[in-house]
């Protein structure tokens, strides 16, 4: 196990601490404290991945978030399995099991590259667009191998055996960044005492300084990163958050924090620990310090496995010990990218040439370079690399002053490590997420962020402040301005910042596209955007077809698209598109980034809210009975309801039999707990429900119970229920299941916003009453036996009547109402002596065969009544008059109650609207399947006309036949006629339209 | 128009991707068209298509703010299906559903649309009756469509969770299986070069200003960049930005334009071949041909023309997916972003004269807008070629809201899509 | 996500605790029954919907339960003013 | 048993029903997280850990509604309460009695179980004018969290934020809890009370469980 490519010293690494990981099934070892990408790079893995149009082999390009290339499948088991893990940001542990997503047979020997090869002058930009449209009919089939090359890594196909969780977070000062400016601004808003958290994506704090040999306060930066470090500590109004990064900016200051709290320790998180964290922060202030990515320069065969960012390079030979090569080549737009030839001179290797494209650099890192005897050859470039799977050399020309043509002889220089830099793209995508727009700056040669609406402060490298002295100044200065700003600390207070070894830099060129002797669309290909394979000659078509917008051309090209989002070709992706426009860069356009800064898993995202914990589950007092009687539930809104209640062997159509008929012959029982209840007290209460009904409250008695429509400002039926008087000025509603916090908040709309005058109160009481519907013909005399204080006389205690007294020992209000027809008590007692109350009434009612039944047996019972169901039997589209109900609606009231306008509307009241009726169907034995489609003329050809859809419909054990209410429009004056049900299996059912109730039209049962 | 082919593409290659002709010009406009769209999204570009291919009328000028489709033609999820309720919503989404079919070969620019169907998952016995009612109504109005068992839709989509142990179990679904999906933006771009060769002029870059009307009706628009721009008729296709396009001719629209967010994971390998959407736990997705499973969120409850939404949106669709997809949860999310919806009512678009004469709104789609992209240019052109609603945009007149005869979709577009 | 200052709670709060309810100050007519259809129908269902500022409605719906009304530009989101139910706003458009 | 509570004055029809909703004795009652048998979980379960949870069942709970302005209302509850209804986001104590602000015309009032029907007809005694009073003892429960760890549990739970700063001891608030809501109230340094509604109590206690498994849950009775 060598790392060939290991320093024996420096870096920031354990070499105390091995381990092991395998690659493509081949066992490596790493340290701790290396990455993924770090490690194989030490042990010389050059192939990471094949791209996805043209195969071609890849290689590690980058050291951070920016990486395109090594885009890895991790996990050791199926349940564990990661796709897509960028390999720079993988902290290595032991075990660790790492795969290339592309090539076949692998990506080392790739078949698909020979495709590629001869297939790849195909597929220019848009190909796909142009072809494969012949014959329409095929197009499927192509896609099917389209799809098959898409796609990175793979999706586990078992579940995830991990959790993940959000932490609700308040800062005062936000900061984004635990680099030079981003510490800086931590220290000063951490001393004024505000509540200060620091979040960076790495593993430790310290950025760009990591990897830098810059000094600050006279020693090395990295001993002033860790003493900073030590003082953030000490505060405990400061939350330090490494491994985390900030994913998404969201509106008033409001930012996730995605963090890593076990992807560095192994594939499975322990324990009662989540694997993931994400953080939901409301900040007062936020100070965005996210620096800026390097950007390389596009030349042809950018991409073969060998060329690297400079700034990557010296990172991973200063943090890492990792020399990713013998041979290098460097070529530069500007001074800092020096640091990487020293870098890799002072490790060891050989550089072997510094190709500027300035004709005169004079900075003082370059005066370094010529000092340490490195060659420089200004005024050139590196038009083309050589090599398939490494770079074996490259081809270094002369080129104009402006760098738009190569201007003398070609050289060749023999290599295997090609670094470039064109600049920095400061790191704009934050600044970007709440719609804010980036401005170009030709002085720093890239975009800075726009104007903004939030409360926020960017320092360093992202304002295209790229010396480390001018981080720490702004950096110093926003921790100081934003802590004063959230009330903490003086702004003006005299903070001297850290001071670091400055060094005078010469001016950078403004270069991305390098020229090649060739035109574009001829030279090899100069890459722009590796993940998508996106060409330079790609945007130049581009543009020449005409999508000139830098938006079309992101999309044509599918540049900025990939998992990097651009990271590190958009800026020169705009480049090329401007050229060849021949505009500038700002004329062409902005590029806004949008969350999230990189890719985060769904189940940090969805948190706890799975599985069990997805949604909460309501249960009545009585529910553990429920249970223990083996019902079948219905979810109703939240609510976990009985459905109905099977018996050993019985079939569902069995069991809502015996329940409808224990119920019309003795007693059945049902739990009505879930009704929303509303509770209304004051002097204008009833006047306020004559407002808010469709009927009349004034004369309801106390004492009484009356059922009321509800309709919207436009007269549709939007909940119904019934309303008792239980004294003068106070009410108690109820509502639908799911319609009860829609109706109090709809009573409170207009209380609070029409009608403020009205001296009125709501509360609800929907989890107060435990609610139980005994009813049928022997539930008076069972109800009797459970009580001794109320009269239950069915002349005293009337229908529509309540009383209050004691049932099975607990004080109740029994209301006389019935939603099945039959006798009914509805008995309701505080929710803590539900159960009690219920169990009492099974012990006594069974002599008299109580029988639970659930929500589908009270659906029958009802239709064979003909009483609606807000929710089943309405759909916001029918008003009263719709529904037959004219006789719930009360015009006489002196106030114009809200739906009366509505439902009086042109079409609204025009004849032959859809209307409810009774169905009954020729067979009796046949049901209709409920939304079943009316039509006159089942002959008719397609498209048929339809007259409206069954609403309700079941098979009534009692009456020995089905029942079925439903829309027919005109309905109401076709009595008798006969409509038909075309099924999906070619039948029709025939029906006749009759009056929807079925049962004891004169609704004698009930008075019993 | 060069003709797009395979062979093409060869030849092309040979002379190494130098002589691909412009997909559309780049004209100056004119002072004065017969036609005035404004809006380049896919209606709006479809609509000048029709407008020339239908009914001869190329004197037309497209106008739009931005860039070729860069609304919410450039923003949805891409989802086009038929299968909706009411029989005028049905008409309208089935007539763009047999334009969709044969768009490709119609404009010769492949817009990818992939008939691999959409599953609408029903959860609740509400939910089942309402996906009976509407495949019953589906299939008498001609429209493909079945009702599917728990069982049926598992082994179509097996890698869903559809035991009994979730949070709401998949109790069945409808099917469609004509419906799917296409690549939005080469649905405008085919559109567009399509339009630019009978003749349309595409204005990009060029924003209306205002309405200029004489005596109620309009004659013609002022622009940013262009000054003023006469035409006999105008027809105004801006979604998200309909209300303020009304307010410059100087009336309301009963609608109201709000966020809708989307967002995609990164690419994976195929795993989903279908569209999978659910009401009920509020999320769909399926997977495109790049990889990206692309999900649709939930429409924020407020008004905003930010093109992005709240984070809890996001994070409600993500707990659905990863509910209906537990395999998910170690996908990761590379991007999302927002549109803004012109929601009306009913949850039924508008197709429609206006208090202005001469002056046509075509507008309100909600998150439903993309499926109807040919149809409703197809309807639009009619209209606005003949100065009266064509038959199927009838029942889509901004004025049934004055008499109430609304066509309420909110079942089929209760999730954004 | 919206961080909405409470004028009832006199704090701010997280979007999540309230409901956004539309345009502000849509009286309902005080006479619906002398309403022609369209005037009923510019009070159901026409909104000025503007780019820009906006006057709306929340409530308070996981807290207090109160509802007021915030002007909002609806393109930067930015909240310019929270007033309670019955004030009128002090900024406006234009 | 039951009455009709008398306003005044005494002439008049009696405006609002209150009702004792207590038996006298005999009848078990089964507070909202009965269920899942806490004490059973005090007794074996874990003794030690960061989070401690206990219901503080069967109390009574009593809303109260009215207007700051009306003296009589304000007065009446001083006078029958002992302590003055507390403003904005505060709540007061006296002895066994809490009250926690919900709203600016709403108040919780917690105390003893048996105590809610006669507090509720003193109230109505020393009150006039328009007010409301809801007995809702049965429809809510009440839960101890405490401990080193509590505040963690409660950061991975409502988006409020709870620090020290923003949320003094004595503070109450009304916010999202998880996919459900709660009266949040704190008690002391490591202590908290929730509110939550009957029918999300074992939505509640699951959450909580999950929320506190990487601290140690301790469930005391």
């Amino acid at each position: 196990m060598t790392q060939k490519n290991r320093l024996k010293t420096g870096g920031r690494i354990e070499r105390g601490k091995p381990m092991k990981f395998s690659y493509n099934g081949r066992s490596y070892q790493g340290f701790e404290g290396d990455t993924l990408a770090a490690a194989l790079l030490a042990n010389g893995v050059d192939i990471v991945g094949r791209s996805f149009k043209y195969s071609r082999p890849r290689g590690i390009v980058a050291a951070g978030a920016e990486e395109p290339n090594a885009v890895l499948q991790l996990g050791a088991t199926e349940a564990t399995q990661v796709p897509n893990v960028r390999a720079t940001q993988q902290e290595l542990f032991d075990g660790l099991v790492a795969h290339a997503t592309n090539g076949w047979p692998n990506a080392e020997l790739d078949l698909m590259s020979y495709v590629g090869k001869v297939g790849g002058r195909m597929m220019p930009p848009g190909f796909y667009y142009k072809t494969f449209m012949y014959p329409q009919s095929l197009w499927e089939t192509y896609e099917k191998f389209i799809r098959k090359a898409a796609g990175l890594g793979r999706s586990p196909l078992e579940n995830d055996p991990d959790t993940y969780d959000h932490l609700n977070q308040h800062a005062d000062v936000m900061i984004v960044g635990g680099g030079p400016a981003g510490l800086a601004a931590a220290l000063q808003a951490a001393r004024s005492g505000a509540r200060v958290i620091l979040a960076d994506e790495q593993q430790e704090f310290g950025g760009a300084l990591l990897h830098s040999k810059e000094q600050i306060d006279g020693r090395p930066a990295t001993e002033w990163v860790t003493k900073v470090v030590e003082e953030l500590r000490g505060y405990d109004n400061v939350l330090l958050l490494p491994r985390s990064t900030v994913n998404g900016y969201h509106d008033h200051n409001f930012l996730t924090i995605h963090e890593r709290r076990t992807d560095h320790i192994a594939d499975k998180a322990p324990a009662n620990i989540s694997r993931q964290r994400m953080h939901r922060v409301r900040a007062k202030w936020v100070v965005l310090a996210t620096g800026a990515h390097e950007r390389p320069l596009v030349f042809g065969n950018n991409d073969v496995p060998g060329c690297m960012l400079a700034s990557a390079v010296s990172t991973y030979i200063n943090r890492y010990a990792v020399v990713p090569g013998n041979e290098l080549v460097l070529m530069t737009t500007n001074d800092h990218a020096y640091h990487c030839a020293l870098d890799w001179a002072n490790a060891g290797r050989k550089v072997v040439a510094i190709v500027d494209t300035r004709a005169n650099p004079d900075g003082e890192l370059v005066q370094r370079a010529k000092q340490q005897g490195l060659k420089v050859i200004t005024g050139s470039a590196v038009i083309e690399v050589q090599g398939s799977k490494r770079v074996s050399g490259v081809s270094v020309a002369p080129i104009s002053a402006d760098g738009s043509r190569v201007t003398g002889s070609v050289e060749r220089l023999s290599c295997d490590t090609v670094a470039s830099s064109g600049g920095w793209s400061p790191a704009v995508h934050l600044s970007c997420h709440t719609g804010s727009r980036p401005e170009w700056r030709d002085d720093i040669i890239g975009f800075v962020p726009g104007k903004t609406v939030q409360k926020q402060l960017t320092a360093g490298a992202l304002n295209g402040s790229y010396s480390l002295q001018a981080c720490l100044e702004e950096g110093t200065k926003a921790g100081i301005d934003a802590a004063a700003n959230a009330g903490f600390g003086d702004s003006a207070a005299d903070v001297k910042a850290p001071q670091a070894n400055a060094h005078r830099e010469g001016k950078a060129m403004p270069l991305f596209h390098v020229p090649h002797t060739k035109p574009t669309s001829r030279a090899p290909k100069q890459f722009v955007d590796y993940q998508n394979d996106v060409t330079a000659a790609g945007i130049e078509l581009a543009t020449r077809e005409g999508f000139e917008s830098i938006e079309h051309v992101k999309r044509y090209t599918a540049m900025g698209f990939g998992t990097d989002q651009g990271k590190l070709g958009n800026i020169n992706g705009m480049a090329i598109a401007a050229k060849s426009l021949n505009q500038t860069i700002p004329e062409t356009g902005t590029t806004i980034f949008r969350p999230n800064y990189t890719p985060i898993t769904f189940g940090a995202i969805a948190g706890r809210h799975c599985g069990e914990l997805f949604d909460p589950k309501r249960y009545t007092p009585m529910h553990k009975w429920h249970l223990e009687q083996g019902a079948k539930f219905e979810d109703v809104g939240l609510w976990k309801r009985p459905w109905y209640f099977p018996k050993a062997g019985e079939s569902m159509q069995e069991a809502l039999n015996r329940e409808c008929r224990a119920t019309r012959e003795s007693v059945g029982i049902l739990d009505a707990s879930t009704l929303g209840k509303i509770d209304i007290q004051g002097k204008d209460a009833r006047e306020f429900l004559g407002r808010v009904y469709s009927n009349a409250w004034a004369k309801l008695a106390v004492g009484k119970c009356r059922y009321g429509l509800m309709c919207g400002e436009d007269g549709m039926v939007f909940d119904d229920g019934v309303t008792s008087c239980l004294a003068e000025n106070h009410f108690i509603m109820t509502t639908t299941t799911g319609g009860a916090a829609r109706v109090l908040e709809w009573l409170e709309l207009y209380h609070q916003t029409e009608w403020p005058e009205l001296e009125v109160y709501f509360n609800t009481v929907t989890d107060q009453w435990a609610t139980m519907t005994i009813s049928g013909p022997n539930s008076r005399k069972l109800l009797s036996e459970l009580t001794d204080d109320i009269d239950l006389d069915r002349d005293t205690f009337k229908f529509m009547d309540w009383r209050e007294g004691t049932v099975a020992g607990v004080p109740a209000r029994v209301f006389r109402i019935s939603f099945t027809g039959e006798l009914s008590f509805e008995i309701n007692v505080q929710a803590n002596y539900g159960l009690h109350v219920w169990e009492k009434l099974f012990e006594q009612g069974e002599k008299y065969n109580i029988t639970p039944y659930g929500t589908e047996t009270m659906h029958i019972l009802r239709a064979e009544k003909g009483f609606i169901i807000a929710g089943q039997d309405t759909d916001g589209s029918v008003h009263p008059y719709d529904l037959g109900m004219g006789w719930c609606v009360s015009n006489q009231k002196p106030f114009s109650f809200i739906g009366k306008r509505g439902m009086a509307r042109e079409d609204c009241v025009k004849p032959n609207r859809k209307q409810l009726v009774g169905l009954k169907t020729k067979d009796p034995q046949k049901v209709i399947p409920e939304g079943s489609q009316a039509v006159n003329d089942p002959q008719q050809p397609l498209p048929m006309t339809m007259l409206g859809h069954v609403t309700s419909s079941y098979y009534s054990a009692c009456l020995g036949h089905s029942i079925a209410m439903g829309f027919v429009r005109g309905g109401h004056d076709r009595m008798g006629e006969t409509v038909y049900y075309p099924q999906a299996d070619g039948s029709v059912i025939e029906a006749e339209i009759c009056s929807p109730i079925f049962l004891d039209p004169k609704g004698e049962r009930q008075n019993v | 128009m060069q003709k797009y082919s395979g062979f093409g593409l060869l030849k092309h290659a040979l002379s190494h991707h130098e002589n691909w002709q412009r997909v559309w010009r780049n004209p100056q406009p004119k002072k004065k068209y017969d036609v005035i769209i404004v809006g380049g999204g896919g209606h709006g570009l479809a609509t000048a298509y029709y407008l020339a291919k239908e009914h001869g009328i190329t004197n037309v000028a497209v106008l739009e703010k931005g860039y070729l489709g860069g609304g919410n033609t450039a923003r949805n999820t891409t989802i086009v299906r038929s299968n909706y309720l009411w029989d005028e919503a049905a008409h309208l989404y089935e007539h763009a559903m047999k334009l969709w079919e044969g768009l490709s070969q119609d404009l010769n620019y492949n817009v990818m649309f992939s008939q691999r169907g959409v599953l609408n998952l029903g959860h609740t016995l509400q939910d089942m009756r309402d996906i009976e009612r509407r495949v019953n109504a589906n299939r008498l109005n001609g429209i493909d469509g079945e009702v599917l068992d728990a069982k049926q839709v598992q082994e179509i989509v097996p890698i869903m969770d559809c035991s009994e142990n979730t949070r709401y179990p998949v109790m069945g679904a409808s099917w469609q299986p004509r419906a799917g999906v296409a690549r939005h933006d080469a649905v405008a771009w085919g559109f567009a070069r399509a339009a630019d060769a009978l003749g349309v002029d595409l204005i990009q870059q060029c924003e209306v200003i205002d309405i200029l009307t004489e005596d109620g009706a309009a004659i013609g628009v002022e622009t940013k960049q262009h000054g003023v721009i006469k035409a006999d008729r105008i027809g105004c296709v801006t979604a998200g930005n309909s209300g303020v396009m009304a307010k410059m001719a100087g009336f309301k629209l009963p609608l109201e334009s709000h966020p809708l967010q989307a967002l995609v994971s990164e690419p994976i390998k195929p795993i989903l071949d279908t569209v999978v959407m659910s009401n009920h736990v509020h999320g769909y997705v399926s997977q495109s041909d790049k990889g990206d499973l692309v999900i649709g969120a939930g429409i924020d409850g407020y008004n905003g023309y930010g093109q992005r939404g709240s984070y809890p949106t996001i994070e409600h669709t993500v707990q659905a997916i990863v509910e209906l997809f537990p395999m998910f949860s170690r996908v990761r999310m590379n991007r999302q972003w927002g549109g803004i919806v012109d929601t009306c009512p009913d949850a039924c678009p508008i197709i429609s004269d206006t208090p202005v004469e001469n002056l046509f709104f075509n507008c309100g789609w909600g998150t439903g807008g993309f499926k109807a992209t040919p149809g409703s240019g197809h309807v639009f052109a009619a209209t606005l070629a003949r100065g009266e609603a064509h038959e199927l945009a009838k029942p889509f007149s901004m004025f049934r809201f004055h008499d109430g005869s609304l066509i309420d979709e909110h079942g089929a577009a209760g999730v954004a899509h | 996500m919206f961080y909405i200052y409470c004028p009832h709670c006199e704090e701010h709060r997280e979007e999540e605790e309230f409901h956004a309810s539309g345009e502000a100050h849509i009286a309902r007519p005080l006479d619906p029954d002398n309403c022609t259809d369209e005037e009923w129908a510019q009070f159901l269902y026409f909104r000025s919907n503007p780019r820009g500022i906006h006057h709306e409605l929340w409530v308070h719906a996981v807290g207090c339960r109160k509802f007021f009304n915030i002007t909002r530009d609806t393109q930067t989101y930015e909240i310019k003013e929270i007033y309670k139910i019955g004030q009128q706003p002090t900024v406006t458009a234009e | 048993m039951s009455e009709l509570i008398v306003d005044k004055p005494a002439a008049e029809q009696p405006t609002v029903a209150v009702m004792n909703q207590v038996p006298q004795s005999g009848p078990r009652a089964e507070s909202p997280l009965h269920h899942a048998d806490l004490p059973t979980i005090a007794r074996k379960g874990p003794q030690q850990g960061g989070v401690y949870l206990e219901e503080l069942k069967l109390l009574g709970h009593l809303v109260l509604r009215g207007s700051t302005d009306n003296q009589a209302f304000m007065a009446g509850a001083e006078k029958v309460l002992g302590v003055a209804l507390p403003g904005s986001l505060q709540s007061a104590e006296k002895g066994e009695l809490s009250v926690r602000w919900l709203a600016p015309d709403e108040w919780l009032v917690i105390v003893p179980g048996a105590r809610a029907f006669d507090l509720e007809r003193e109230l109505r005694a020393a009150m006039s004018g328009h007010y409301a009073i809801v007995n809702v003892s049965g429809g809510q429960t009440v839960l101890s969290l405490s401990g080193p760890k509590a505040r963690d549990v409660l950061m991975k739970t409502t988006p409020y934020d709870v620090h020290d700063r923003n949320f003094p001891v004595g503070k109450v608030v009304t916010s999202v809890f998880a996919k459900t809501q709660a009266v949040i109230r704190r008690t002391g340094e490591q202590s908290w009370e929730l509110v939550i509604r009957r029918s999300f109590a074992d939505y509640a206690w699951l959450w909580l469980q999950d929320a506190s498994a990487e601290y140690g849950l301790v469930v005391r009775s």
